[in-house]
């Protein structure tokens, strides 16, 4: 189990992904790096996860290879039952999905995610600045998993005190009962991960927690680089590098055509734009 | 609650939808036709066209191609998850939006997952050339099968809580048997629905594999339905494996056998994607998105759909080995015997 | 094309009700007599009638048999589409079933069906002084397809000026518009057969409206066996007794083991309780 | 609109049935056990039990056996049309309530078409033995099909106009989209789900062949759901063809296979009916419902269910060749080769 010393920003938030999901339990995964850290999830500590797509595979062993669409013919292989859009999402509303693992572009203190627009809501909405491609699925999943895990790339500007859309609800305005009265199911944000470290949300007051950063980073750089008050956990602690075998399962195993981990020669956060192959 | 005097419904309104279905011919009659007669007869300018497949698969690309060709105007749009096939349509209409023109679109997500954002739909969102109406992918999913079942709307608990219900016509309300809201969508009955699959026969009977996505839906939701199938079948070989049917014949107006049907996107048991032509194919809108001019998107066009026919000759611009070798890739994802 | 003379009541229902279905229309066919005419109509001048059975199945070629239940296997073999009930009703509800073809115990002059209890409602109903079956699906292809087609034994007390229980709607109070403004879809009652003839609803007015009477009885024999005021077509007249061929073929071709259709030595109308099998 | 305050759950509320599952192992684990022990560690006096099939096709008959030999107190019934599986439950209440009853059922139709009334129903109802309420099989469908959905409630346009919304606790409203009536019917969320199916594997996933019935929407809306088999299949099989699975195991808590689980019911595939059994079980009830004594009832539940131990002891009661025969029938209606 050594620790590698050569591994990109990808590669860490792949391992981070896995390592919150828990074996025996229902994932309902996201497009881009979510399908890479399940994948690694399945092939380490959690053989016995159940992936769930939206496209309608459900319980799929992904033993064809990673896929790189959440509708890819990847995923009904061998899988237990095939359906389409509305039967992924109806198990979910229903309560099958213990976990969702979705992404965004912009994300608040509250876990609320953006992936629609860039630009001036409701005024600006039919000229945005930037036109993201839209929810997908990420919102349904927000609304009805059981617990959320949300991938966000770490920068000043996307980790926001106020979102320019709120396209997957998290914690909301972080007031008691806030999810339950809106009339959504589950707990909401259970962890986030960027490029930078490992949140939860706390207890009482649902704001963004720092509880592991990453290798490079400290309290204080994170908090630099993030757009709202972080809170911090008592315990917070530097998250273990991934260890070469796992880095060398991202590469060799899970992911060798580069479909999400692109290949990097060394470390190179700032470049990467995780908003791209997502939904 | 709103005053629904509010509401206004793009394609068919739920009375219309039930009283054009009335009226249709239902038998089980040939529908067979070439696809320039299905896209002639069946679409209109105006209409609202319902998208089948999810993201680059089982798109209807071929469909898409003839629709570009004929040209069309001021159409709307609807799907959950789309990537080529409304690329196709909006790149036309960056071309030359007086032979083709998106007027509206009603969406959950226009992009690629691995192969990138649209230019395409960047392109006309960032320069307000379309009216968009935002939802999830469960909300459109769940908007066609409401239009499918005949119901004016479904509720669901999908867009509480975040910006989806003010940029759309979503109505929320306290649910009558627990007082908690919940959100109810408008169906959506499209004038005519485009829809790729594996296999049909004469009559419209459709067998999908892999994900069904919502086109069967799509397909009972609207006035008519084009289908575009990688296997023409007999009805005998259907009937044998009826809880294969996906699409009953009841649905469908026009089928065409159209091999490679939804190329260069993926079709399960069929071919692979070929990333390497959807970029291709974006290199042009791209650098109209940057401000370039629209030479490298009209070379394109003109190659691959305007100076072609009809999609085989589409199909045979592709090198044999990259044709032959996205279909080995998919056979690797689902081997089974020949 | 010889006259029987040899008939059931049974059988001329079942004569009554093929003829009035048309080539090339989809029928939902409820359980009972209305399977074995639908069967006789496909045999003869129908063959491209299309069924479909609320337990799921639709566009069946019935070349195995005459089903004994709406769910019968016999209706799924060699069918275009197979699903269950929700299925079966979501594309009732969309528009796609021309008729509708029912059966109840009791009917008024608007075509409402009772096929729920005979007793006091609601004040009795918890304890009916004889429970019916309920409505099985009846109600739903009274309220959905665009047209239905009625089976009721003919007796004063069944041909009632109010029911005891709506089980399925028809013309409701016969008033403009009435099944519009209910919600229904579809334009309702179209015809009714019962043991003594054939009737449709008049377009004005929507009462039950006297157009065929069966061999043996006459204006006058009909009303007296009914509670209620019947119109009378200005045209009616008396229907034609199934030809030999139409009624060998129900005895030997559609119904041999007499499932539906009771083997008789002769015409036996009193004796007939058409609602004892019928859903 | 009414208030939601006058509205009462049977089985789980919709907060409660999310619960169920959120609290649930929904892992990938072997689930086969005896019937003894599924009936024994899922259901409990009181509960709301859905029951599958459709009339007197794939009901559970080999549970609703193996229930009655347990004894349970004021369940309430639910499935939309279905004959001999409450039969058996409801006969048992008429020869001694205190060790079987149930409180309540929520229908559309109980009854054997070509085989007639149920004297069983007629007896309990007529007597006011039994809370009922109507629905209609649409109705009651799309009530699982609600509760299988997460969602509080369905919109449908089956129970206007008629007097069933009179009789049950569906609420009528003005549709906020077109101003038009339509209906919307509480979800049914089953405390546990009763369902036999044509083939499983030890997880749970279900083969179901001919008609689905309700029967996915009824094990998905449950909070437990217990399956009988005729055959128990390795997973390998069932993965072979996913899409035909109709109940995936996630939904499912015990696996039991138990071939002729429901006879003297059909079963597409495994036999036809054998209506003269089904005569010959209604014929004491029928006495009953004259005023008879219970003689000739009592006999049938002594020797086909009380004295019996299993489902194989009473299957085992027919002579071989009734059963081949009722074999035989059915592979003419769905002729294949073994």
């Amino acid at each position: 189990m050594t620790a590698s010393t050569d591994y990109t920003a990808q590669e860490i938030i792949v391992a981070a992904g896995a390592k919150v999901l828990e074996d025996n339990k229902i994932v309902f995964i996201g497009t881009g790096l979510p399908m890479v850290a399940s994948l690694l999830a399945k092939q380490t500590h959690a053989p016995g996860l159940i992936p769930v797509f939206e496209a309608g595979a459900v319980g799929p062993p992904l033993n064809v290879g990673l896929p790189i669409s959440v509708g890819d013919s990847k995923t009904f292989t061998g899988a237990s039952f095939v359906g389409g859009l509305n039967t992924a999402f109806e198990l979910t509303q229903r309560g099958f999905a213990d976990f969702g693992f979705i992404s965004g572009a912009e994300v608040d203190k509250y876990g609320n995610l953006n992936s629609t627009m860039i630009g001036d809501f409701p005024a600006g909405y039919q000229t945005p600045r930037v036109r993201l491609p839209g929810s997908g699925g990420a919102s349904d999943m927000a609304a009805s998993c059981e617990r959320t895990i949300l991938l966000v790339p770490h920068d000043k500007r996307k980790f926001t005190e106020k979102l320019q859309y709120v396209t997957s609800p998290g914690h909301l305005d972080g007031s008691p009962g806030a999810r339950f009265n809106a009339g959504l199911q589950g707990k909401g944000p259970y962890r986030l991960i960027s490029t930078k470290g490992i949140f939860d949300f706390e207890e009482e007051s649902k704001r963004m927690r720092l509880i592991h950063y990453f290798p490079g980073e400290t309290i204080e750089s994170v908090q630099a680089a993030t757009g709202f008050e972080l809170l911090v956990a008592p315990d917070a602690s530097e998250f273990a590098p991934p260890t070469e075998e796992e880095v060398r399962m991202i590469r060799e195993d899970i992911d060798p055509s580069g479909a999400f981990v692109k290949r990097a020669k060394k470390k190179a956060n700032k470049s990467i734009n995780l908003t791209v192959p997502q939904m | 609650m709103e005053n629904y005097a509010e509401m206004y419904w793009t394609g068919l309104s739920p009375d219309e939808a039930r009283a054009a279905l009335v009226n249709k011919d239902k038998s089980m009659k040939d529908r067979r036709m070439t696809l320039k007669e299905a896209v002639s007869q069946f679409i209109k300018d105006g209409d609202n066209v319902g998208v089948g497949g999810f993201v680059n698969i089982r798109q209807p690309i071929a469909i898409t191609h003839e629709m570009v060709r004929h040209g069309f105007k001021d159409l709307t749009l609807s799907w959950q998850s789309a990537g080529m096939a409304p690329d196709y349509l909006a790149g036309a209409m960056m071309l030359n939006p007086d032979h083709f023109s998106i007027k509206r679109i009603e969406l959950a997500y226009w992009g690629h997952e691995a192969f990138g954002l649209s230019p395409m739909f960047r392109f006309l969102a960032e320069r307000g050339m379309l009216e968009i109406e935002d939802w999830s992918n469960y909300n459109m999913s769940a908007r066609f099968k409401a239009g499918s079942m005949g119901l004016p709307f479904i509720p669901t608990r999908g867009p509480l809580g975040g910006d989806i219900p003010s940029s759309c016509r979503t109505k929320i309300i306290d649910c009558p048997f627990t007082g908690r809201p919940i959100a109810l969508l408008p169906a959506s009955n499209p004038d005519v629905a485009i829809i790729h699959v594996q296999a049909a026969d004469q009559y419209g009977n459709c067998i999908i594999r892999g994900t069904d996505a919502t086109c069967a839906e799509i397909a009972m939701a609207s006035a008519h339905t084009i289908v575009t199938c990688e296997q023409l079948v007999s009805h005998e070989l259907i009937t044998q494996t009826p809880k294969d049917v996906g699409i009953p014949f009841v649905a469908v107006d026009a089928v065409i056998e159209v091999p490679f049907g939804a190329y260069p996107g993926a079709c399960r048991r069929h071919y692979y994607f070929n990333g390497d032509h959807i970029s291709a194919f974006h290199a042009g809108a791209t650098e109209m998105c940057k401000g370039g001019v629209p030479d490298t998107l009209k070379t394109y066009y003109d190659e691959y759909i305007y100076n072609t026919k009809t999609f085989e000759d589409f199909i045979a611009k592709f090198p044999v080995q990259r044709l032959i070798a996205d279909q080995k890739a998919e056979s690797f994802n689902c081997e089974r015997l020949a």
